[in-house]
């Protein structure tokens, strides 16, 4: 462990660790914009400096390894006026078109707040890229709110392994591209929309949300896709899921989350949703049944279950507890399956259950 | 390049003024002319000489002498005696004890001016650069077998350290205490990088060495890699240096075939071998972690310091990064040893350092000067004077990284203390000389310009300091500034400095200070009287403007 | 499943993915396709090669993903896993690469196995499995010598109608190395769906109570019985791929399917309909209208994961909260509320003796928590687990044997479930239906990663269509010039079970003689041209093997 | 992006060729794509995809995409991402070549031409590049076309080098 002191606390951090993360641990908030710390340390918007004794200038705290005895200071008047003329800059070369994002107060305009920057003071006057400017059916891009933080690029390459993201050109005129300057899709991009879940600006977003508003609650739960079982989660307003969010605490998968997780929830207010019980005209009439089954009819709950008990009760008692098949689902909650293992085995008298565990 | 044999500086501070120097000055004008010494006798003035009772003083070289106080009617015999018989007026010296501070350091140079004092240059022009022998001949490699065989790496460093080198890529770094820190590194393997990415506007002493002398650079590199037991070299020369490269293959080839290379060097047990790295075209790629980067196949981005390269460099591994210029001095000084080396130059920074003159003058070309040489000397002695006898008006050094030096400060010896202390920069030793049709904001511009174009854009205060600062300084050239953009630039600057990542963002901040600390004046002319003095900036709107800003818009 | 059961006495993966991802130094990918299938785990593979440098070996006979990040590629070809796991086994033994003192302290059956090993010298499994015999030294080289070292599947291995046999070679492979109760190292089955594991976990089965514990043995009998106060049948039930086909022989009459769609899921497809379509009564509880629910008499509306509160285990026996964000939409109601209220109109029709007062024979829950209190009371594995634990934010891989123990994220630790694990050794069998003049190329079916399964959630998710918007079918450059697809893209997928159109993909993910199709899209889902062939231990059907012919269509 | 240009080209024997002096490491990735660039003019797409098959190995621990070799050559400007023309005039703009007359004899450049910085000529004979000081300052102001350089350019010479070109 390595001691020194900041904002003369004393903090012990293990060799390796940064200046930024020791100072986190210390309950001291130093302001970043590119750096996240499921992300290898970049150290390029400079907002993070901090003073640190024996150094003539500032040093980028998420950088700087800690070292014995370092005395750091995270913030003094003449750092706050480093910090302004960061975000002044970063603000300068920024863009918003005005359309509603839906993502609340982002990273960049919680630090312009707190520094005192006005964005509509400084930003640009025109946009220099187009707006939505990929054909990405999840992730919404655009550049003219990029502030080269490059997260989306190590998220890309550090957590999805994809290194869809690039920087091309240089100085000013760096920009961040998909593939050789192509769209995502073309440049091999997955979907899994990390880039977006670690823009701290807006430049990429979520397509499907943008105007959805923001959330009057969120609940995290756990995916229902793959047995990999990642916790995510969902952003609700107005009783419907606007948006997936990550969950920096999910045990398994942190803040990642593939494709269908993250973009693949439409399907819970899809129109096509059963949401009354349905019937089988016959049997309401107790005629036989016609060949194809014939009309579904919509019912109460207690009609349907009626039909559906007497219908399970006499199978079983005419023909025996083994005539009747039970599936249960991969797709349900433990809870279901033990209910449906205690149905067949308890209410029908059979083992004739299984679910697809097989396919 | 023809050199002056004696030069004649006369003090013109303005106590000297007031005890009449200028007619000193004219009579030495004069007497030259009379004896037809005035082609191989350089006569300039001296302001920075500090008050002293012996004012006005005249200092001759190349024997450093000072003589004072003079009068008009002395001139005629120190020219005859002194210039013209060689004999020094010994009771017209200034006594000892009258002599400032500020004007000690000129007897150092006793001996050492106006001649060149070629070590590193040496051999060039002299060898055949593509013969091995050729330069074995010339002291070849006897350097790399004396460490060899009679000297541990240890010792090596040693020897280096008390030599006082001093790293020449413009931080002035002592060389010894940086091999020492990579000797002792804890890594798996070592190695050496030879900075050879040589980019800073006007300078291409870099280029003159690898073409002329590559093997002297070679064998430095195998001694470094011997002294910190590295097994593997690199030298990353720039892409556009072909010349260099050829001849820097040809030598490594040569070199193997010698046994200065490859397995068991000379018996020794050492193994070595270097591979030649080609730039790709990007100025940042001098900064050693940017070209740390650029070898490793990455765009060339300065890493975050520290760590330093000494404990992770190259692969991660401790890596020694030494330029062209820094490892040229090795071979002489392990050759002959410390003691001689510190015999040039000035006690805190010994040797010699290679200029490359340029601009407004009447020669330009590479040097090798003492440490410490005035830029009155360099323009007076070595550039034989303004062309077309135009007026000095300013000095940029060092490229693009190095400072203004407007007249008043001619007098700082440049060496890697005192410019500092004067707030300017050595920097790469490129001495851009400029003469009074220089528009101090047009070169600025340009200076920014040139930032802006190789700013790898990783960090945001150079990325977008450097646009913003060129826009401003544009503008100013246009006829569109005001005078609050100034206040605005010199903060920005400032913030540049304190933020950038690496030196480059850093240093684009310095000649914004250095405009508005020396020229503020002529700055301010051009928004308040919307005229440019040097009548260079057209005072309106360029083209230009629309093409460095074109590829990003929509 | 079955398979490590027999090996060690318990069947799931035996390390957690992130042990798996952190501290393996080699892995083997066989028969998975993880980055498409278990794409956040498959990152993490991704990541463990680019940042550690873990020597990765993929075997596949499709060039998936995955296998961009693998040191070696071993494309064996279809169905024979168990001769190039016996082949690597061979070439370990052969230098002397076993872990010893593992084999003699913690297993028996070895001196059995290595009889059997001998039968399988590198250059007759070149000649079986289509991998150079170098390539095949390679792998066994990096899988021995690079410890611990990690085995992932799938489905890749185990369906197939040798799947129990393939699993219980890689445990074989395993313990030949000792990898097994180590961290790093392991056997891994990725379970496919979100809580394929709790499902089987919860008794599921047709031969397990929760916890598996066997429906033919007395004193897991005598257990249910006194908890649910009911007679319980003491046979094994049937399977899934039983139970359908056996509506045909009229055994079954009745079924009940609680967010299934046995048509697109199970294999041939046009059978499973005919047997649908001539059952008695079909109960079908879903969410969305389905292939299945054409067949169905009563079609009760459940909820989707976003309306309901509980658990899901996932593939590394990890237990998770699932939350409810949203009311159940229009009249749907909580599927174990429908459950219930099922059970208790039933068990009032009297006809089944129910003892009311045993202890679990009531359904009147107040929520899921109470039923994990039930689940806990009767499942060994499951005993210390709570909603509450859970929301206090303990992570719980089972087993978790009472409310202090803090669960068990590497199984075997030490010893096995079952005490020694056991060596088997396997032959090989060739698959059960393989190319013939008729049907000249070899079908191989999955899933791809933007969609899932039967494809009723995916195919109703726009951006998921947008970017696979119909089936495809992988078809080798080769192959495709060979059949004159010539840029027309449709083409005709025919087996002696029925026949699919698709757009074709042409690609080098397939090798040539094989063609690959998903079951995502009812209008060309691979199980239409899929046999049901089963694996005679877990009736797992062979979906990675059958004989197809592929016609470009005109026009 | 068109490729037309490069039809002809064995592009595929130009990347073997350069793997082949430089190998497949991190650090033959430049070096590669200088040696494309220097045979093509520049780099096309498919020149990375050809660069992308040989070098990537995962056994070895090397894994590059497209993506980060067009980064790579849009990062440093001797490489170049589009097509230039059969001759490219490149002009030092760097302080000591302006302060000798170089502004002058870059605007000449731009009229003969008839181009601004960065552009190609229609009939893709002419690209005009600016670059950073070449290291040639002491015979300043500097005009290199092709692999030519041309010291003490005035601004009546220009006419003058441009037509020796075809």
């Amino acid at each position: 462990m390595i001691s020194l002191k900041i904002n003369g606390i004393p903090v012990e951090a293990p060799e390796g660790t940064t200046v930024l993360r020791a100072a986190e641990q210390a309950g001291i908030e130093i302001p970043t914009l590119c750096d996240h710390r499921d992300l290898t340390p970049y150290g390029g918007c400079r907002l993070c400096v901090v003073d640190v004794k024996g150094w003539r200038f500032p040093m980028a705290s998420c950088t700087l390894p800690v070292a014995p005895d370092m005395e750091v200071t995270t913030e003094s008047p003449a750092l706050v006026e480093s910090r302004r003329t960061i975000l002044e800059l970063i603000l300068s070369n920024y863009y918003d078109a005005g359309y509603e994002d839906s993502l609340g107060e982002t990273q960049l305009m919680r630090w312009a707040k707190r520094y005192g920057v006005d964005p509509a003071k400084v930003m640009l006057k025109k946009p220099r890229f187009a707006v939505n400017s990929d054909p990405n059916p999840f992730i919404w891009v655009d550049m003219n709110k990029c502030i080269l933080c490059t997260r989306c690029i190590r998220a890309c390459a550090e957590i999805q392994g994809r290194f869809v993201w690039s920087l091309v050109e240089r100085g000013f005129d760096t920009r961040v591209v998909a593939g050789a300057d192509t769209d995502m899709l073309d440049a091999r991009c997955e979907s899994c929309g990390a880039c977006v879940a670690y823009c701290p600006t807006g430049a990429l977003n979520n397509k499907m949300s943008l105007s959805l508003g923001l959330p009057d609650k969120v609940v995290t739960t756990t995916c229902t896709y793959c047995g990999v079982g990642c916790q995510l989660d969902l952003n609700v307003k107005d009783g419907h899921v606007v948006r997936v969010t990550s969950n920096p605490n999910a045990p398994v998968n942190g803040m990642h989350l593939c494709v269908k997780g993250r973009y693949g929830y439409d399907f819970i207010h899809h129109a096509e949703r059963l949401t009354k019980p349905l019937v089988r005209q016959y049997l309401l009439e107790g005629t036989p049944r016609p060949k194809g089954r014939g009309e579904w009819v919509e019912v109460d709950w207690d009609t349907a279950l009626d039909i559906a008990a007497r219908k399970l009760a006499g199978t079983r008692d005419a023909y025996g507890a083994d005539s009747v098949g039970v599936l249960a689902s991969a797709k349900c909650l433990n809870e279901e399956n033990y209910l449906m293992n205690k149905f067949a085995r308890q209410v029908i008298g059979t083992n004739n259950i299984d679910h697809c565990a097989r396919l | 390049m023809k050199i002056t044999r004696s030069m004649v500086l006369v003090s013109s501070d303005p106590l000297s003024l007031q005890r009449g120097s200028l007619e000193i000055y004219r009579r030495f004008q004069e007497k030259l002319e009379s004896y037809q010494l005035a082609e191989e006798v350089a006569l300039s003035t001296i302001t920075d000489v500090g008050n002293t009772e012996a004012s006005p003083v005249v200092v001759i070289y190349p024997e450093a002498v000072i003589y004072g106080p003079v009068q008009p009617e002395n001139v005629d015999r120190l020219v005859s005696e002194h210039l013209y018989k060689g004999h020094i007026v010994e009771e017209m010296l200034v006594p000892k004890r009258h002599l400032p501070s500020r004007m000690a350091w000129l007897q150092s140079r006793k001996g050492s001016l106006p001649a060149q004092q070629r070590i590193l240059l040496a051999r060039v022009g002299k060898i055949d650069p593509e013969n091995i022998e050729d330069y074995i001949l010339h002291d070849g490699y006897q350097a790399l077998a004396k460490a060899l065989s009679k000297m541990t790496p240890q010792q090596v460093i040693e020897e280096i350290s008390k030599s006082g080198l001093q790293g020449r890529g413009g931080a002035g770094f002592p060389t010894g205490r940086k091999w020492s820190f990579v000797a002792s590194a804890p890594g798996n393997k070592r190695y050496v990088i030879c900075n050879a990415d040589e980019s800073e506007p006007g300078t291409f002493k870099d280029r003159v060495l690898l073409e002329s002398d590559p093997h002297a650079i070679l064998e430095a590199m195998i001694i470094a890699g011997y002294a910190i037991h590295a097994q593997e070299g690199y030298i990353y020369i720039r892409g556009e240096y072909e010349l260099s490269q050829k001849r820097f293959l040809k030598a490594i080839e040569q070199a193997h075939e010698y046994g200065f290379l490859g397995k068991n060097i000379l018996g020794s047990n050492f193994d070595f071998e270097v591979h030649l790295h080609s730039g790709a075209g990007a100025y940042v790629c001098g900064e050693e972690t940017a070209l740390i980067e650029s070898i490793e196949g990455k765009r060339g981005e300065p890493r975050s310091r520290p760590p330093y390269p000494t404990t992770h460099g190259l692969w991660g591994q401790p890596t020694l990064v030494n330029n062209v210029e820094t490892l040229a001095n090795v071979p002489p000084i392990l050759l002959h040893g410390a003691e001689w080396y510190r015999r040039f130059g000035t006690p805190s920074s010994p040797g010699t350092k290679v200029f490359t003159i340029l601009g407004n003058v009447n020669a330009t070309g590479v040097i090798e000067a003492p440490m410490g040489i005035t830029l009155r000397e360099v323009i007076n002695i070595y550039a034989q004077g303004m062309k077309n006898g135009a007026a000095f008006k300013l000095a940029q050094t060092g490229g693009s990284s190095g400072s203004l030096i407007p007249a008043s400060l001619q007098d700082t010896p440049l060496d890697f203390d005192s410019p500092r202390k004067a707030g300017v920069s050595l920097g790469s030793g490129a001495l851009l000389i400029c003469d009074d049709n220089t528009c101090v904001v047009d070169l600025v511009k340009v200076l920014l310009r040139f930032f802006r174009f190789e700013s790898c854009g990783k960090c945001t205060p150079c990325r977008i300091g450097t646009q913003r600062c060129y826009e401003t300084i544009r503008a100013i050239t246009e006829g569109g500034g005001q005078l609050s953009d100034l206040d605005g630039l010199l903060r920005l600057a400032e913030q540049m400095e304190r933020l950038s990542n690496c030196g480059l963002g850093q240093t684009a901040a310095v000649p914004i200070r250095d405009m508005l600390k020396h020229f503020r004046t002529e700055v301010e002319a051009h928004i308040r009287l919307g005229i440019c003095p040097t009548g260079i900036c057209r005072m309106v709107p360029e083209d230009e403007t629309a093409e460095l800003i074109e590829n990003q818009m929509v | 499943m079955a398979g490590l059961a027999t090996a060690f006495g318990s069947g799931a993966m035996t390390n957690p993915m992130e042990d798996v991802v952190q501290h393996a130094r080699a892995m083997l990918i066989i028969g998975s396709n993880t980055t498409e299938q278990h794409p956040v785990f498959g990152t993490k593979i991704r990541q463990a090669v680019l940042k550690r440098g873990v020597k990765l070996v993929v075997a596949d006979p499709r060039r998936i993903d995955i296998t961009e990040y693998a040191t070696l590629h071993l494309r064996h070809k279809p169905g024979t896993d168990i001769p190039l796991i016996n082949g690597l086994m061979n070439i370990i033994l052969a230098n002397g690469w076993q872990d010893d003192e593992f084999i003699a302290n913690r297993t028996e059956g070895f001196d059995e196995l290595k009889a059997v090993i001998e039968e399988y010298p590198p250059e007759k499994v070149a000649e079986i499995t289509g991998v150079p015999v170098e390539k095949l030294r390679q792998a066994a080289e990096i899988l021995a010598l690079n410890k611990p070292m990690a085995v992932m599947w799938a489905m890749g291995i185990t369906q197939h109608i040798v799947g129990v046999r393939n699993v219980m070679d890689l445990a074989n492979l395993q313990m030949l190395l000792g990898n097994l109760g180590v961290s790093g190292g392991g056997v891994n089955p990725l379970r496919g769906q979100n809580n394929v594991q709790g499902a089987c976990d919860m008794g599921a089965l047709p031969d397990v109570y929760p916890g598996y514990q066997k429906v033919n043995t007395e004193t897991a009998i005598q257990k249910f019985e006194a908890a649910w106060g009911a007679k319980m049948s003491e046979h094994f039930g049937m399977t899934v791929t039983e139970m359908i086909p056996e509506i045909e022989s009229g055994k079954i009459k009745a079924l009940y399917i609680l967010g299934e769609d046995p048509v697109m899921s199970d294999p041939n497809s046009s059978h499973i309909r005919h047997c649908l379509e001539i059952c008695d009564f079909i109960l079908l509880q879903e969410i969305f209208p389905s292939e299945t629910s054409r067949y169905a008499d009563v079609l009760l509306p459940g909820v989707s994961f976003a309306e309901k509160t509980g658990t899901f285990t996932n593939t590394e026996r990890r237990i998770q909260m699932v939350r409810q964000a949203i009311p159940p939409l229009g009249e749907a109601r909580q599927d174990w509320r429908i459950i219930s209220e099922l059970a208790q109109r039933i068990l009032a029709f009297g006809s089944r003796q129910v003892n009311a007062n045993a202890p679990f024979a009531q359904w009147n829950y107040r929520d899921t928590a109470q039923i994990m209190d039930e689940i806990a009371a009767l499942t060994p594995s499951y005993a210390g687990v709570s909603h509450a634990r859970l929301e206090a934010g303990e992570q719980l891989h089972w087993p978790v044997k009472d409310a202090n123990h803090p669960g068990t994220p590497i199984l075997h630790v030490g010893q096995f479930t079952r005490g020694k694990g056991k060596f088997t050794p396997i032959e090989h069998i060739p698959p059960q239906e393989m190319p013939d003049d008729d049907y000249p190329m070899l079908l191989n079916t999955g899933r791809v990663l933007y969609h899932w399964h039967g494809g009723e959630m995916t195919r109703r998710a726009t951006g998921l269509m947008q970017v696979y918007g119909q089936a495809l079918v992988e078809i080798n450059p080769d192959d495709a010039e060979r059949l004159g697809l010539n840029g027309n893209k449709r083409v005709r997928v025919s087996s002696r079970r029925g026949s699919i159109e698709a757009e074709a993909w042409v690609t080098e993910r397939v090798p040539p003689g094989m063609v690959f199709a998903n079951f995502h899209f009812p209008e060309a889902s691979a199980n239409e041209l899929t046999i049901a062939a089963l694996d005679p231990v877990s009736k797992i059907p062979e979906y990675k093997i059958c004989a197809v012919r592929v016609e470009a269509i005109r026009g | 992006m068109k490729d037309q240009s490069t039809k002809d080209l064995p592009i595929a024997a130009i990347v073997e060729a350069a793997i082949e002096k430089h190998g497949t490491n991190y650090d033959a990735f430049i070096p590669i794509l200088l040696e494309v660039n220097k045979a093509v003019g520049y780099i096309p797409l498919h020149a990375l995809k050809e660069i992308r098959l040989r070098v990537r190995a995962p056994e070895d621990g090397i894994f590059v995409n497209e993506g980060r070799l067009y980064s790579l050559s849009s990062f440093y400007h001797m490489l170049s991402t589009k097509p230039r023309g059969r001759h490219v005039v490149i002009f030092c703009e760097s302080a000591p070549c302006h302060v000798v007359g170089g502004r002058q004899v870059w605007q000449a450049l731009k009229e003969n031409l008839g181009l601004k910085a960065g552009e190609t000529s229609e009939d893709g004979k002419w690209s005009l590049v600016t670059t950073s000081c070449l290291g040639t300052c002491g015979v300043g102001p500097v005009v290199v076309v092709d692999d030519e350089i041309y010291g003490n350019v005035t601004p009546e010479q220009v006419p003058e080098i441009l037509a020796r070109y075809e």
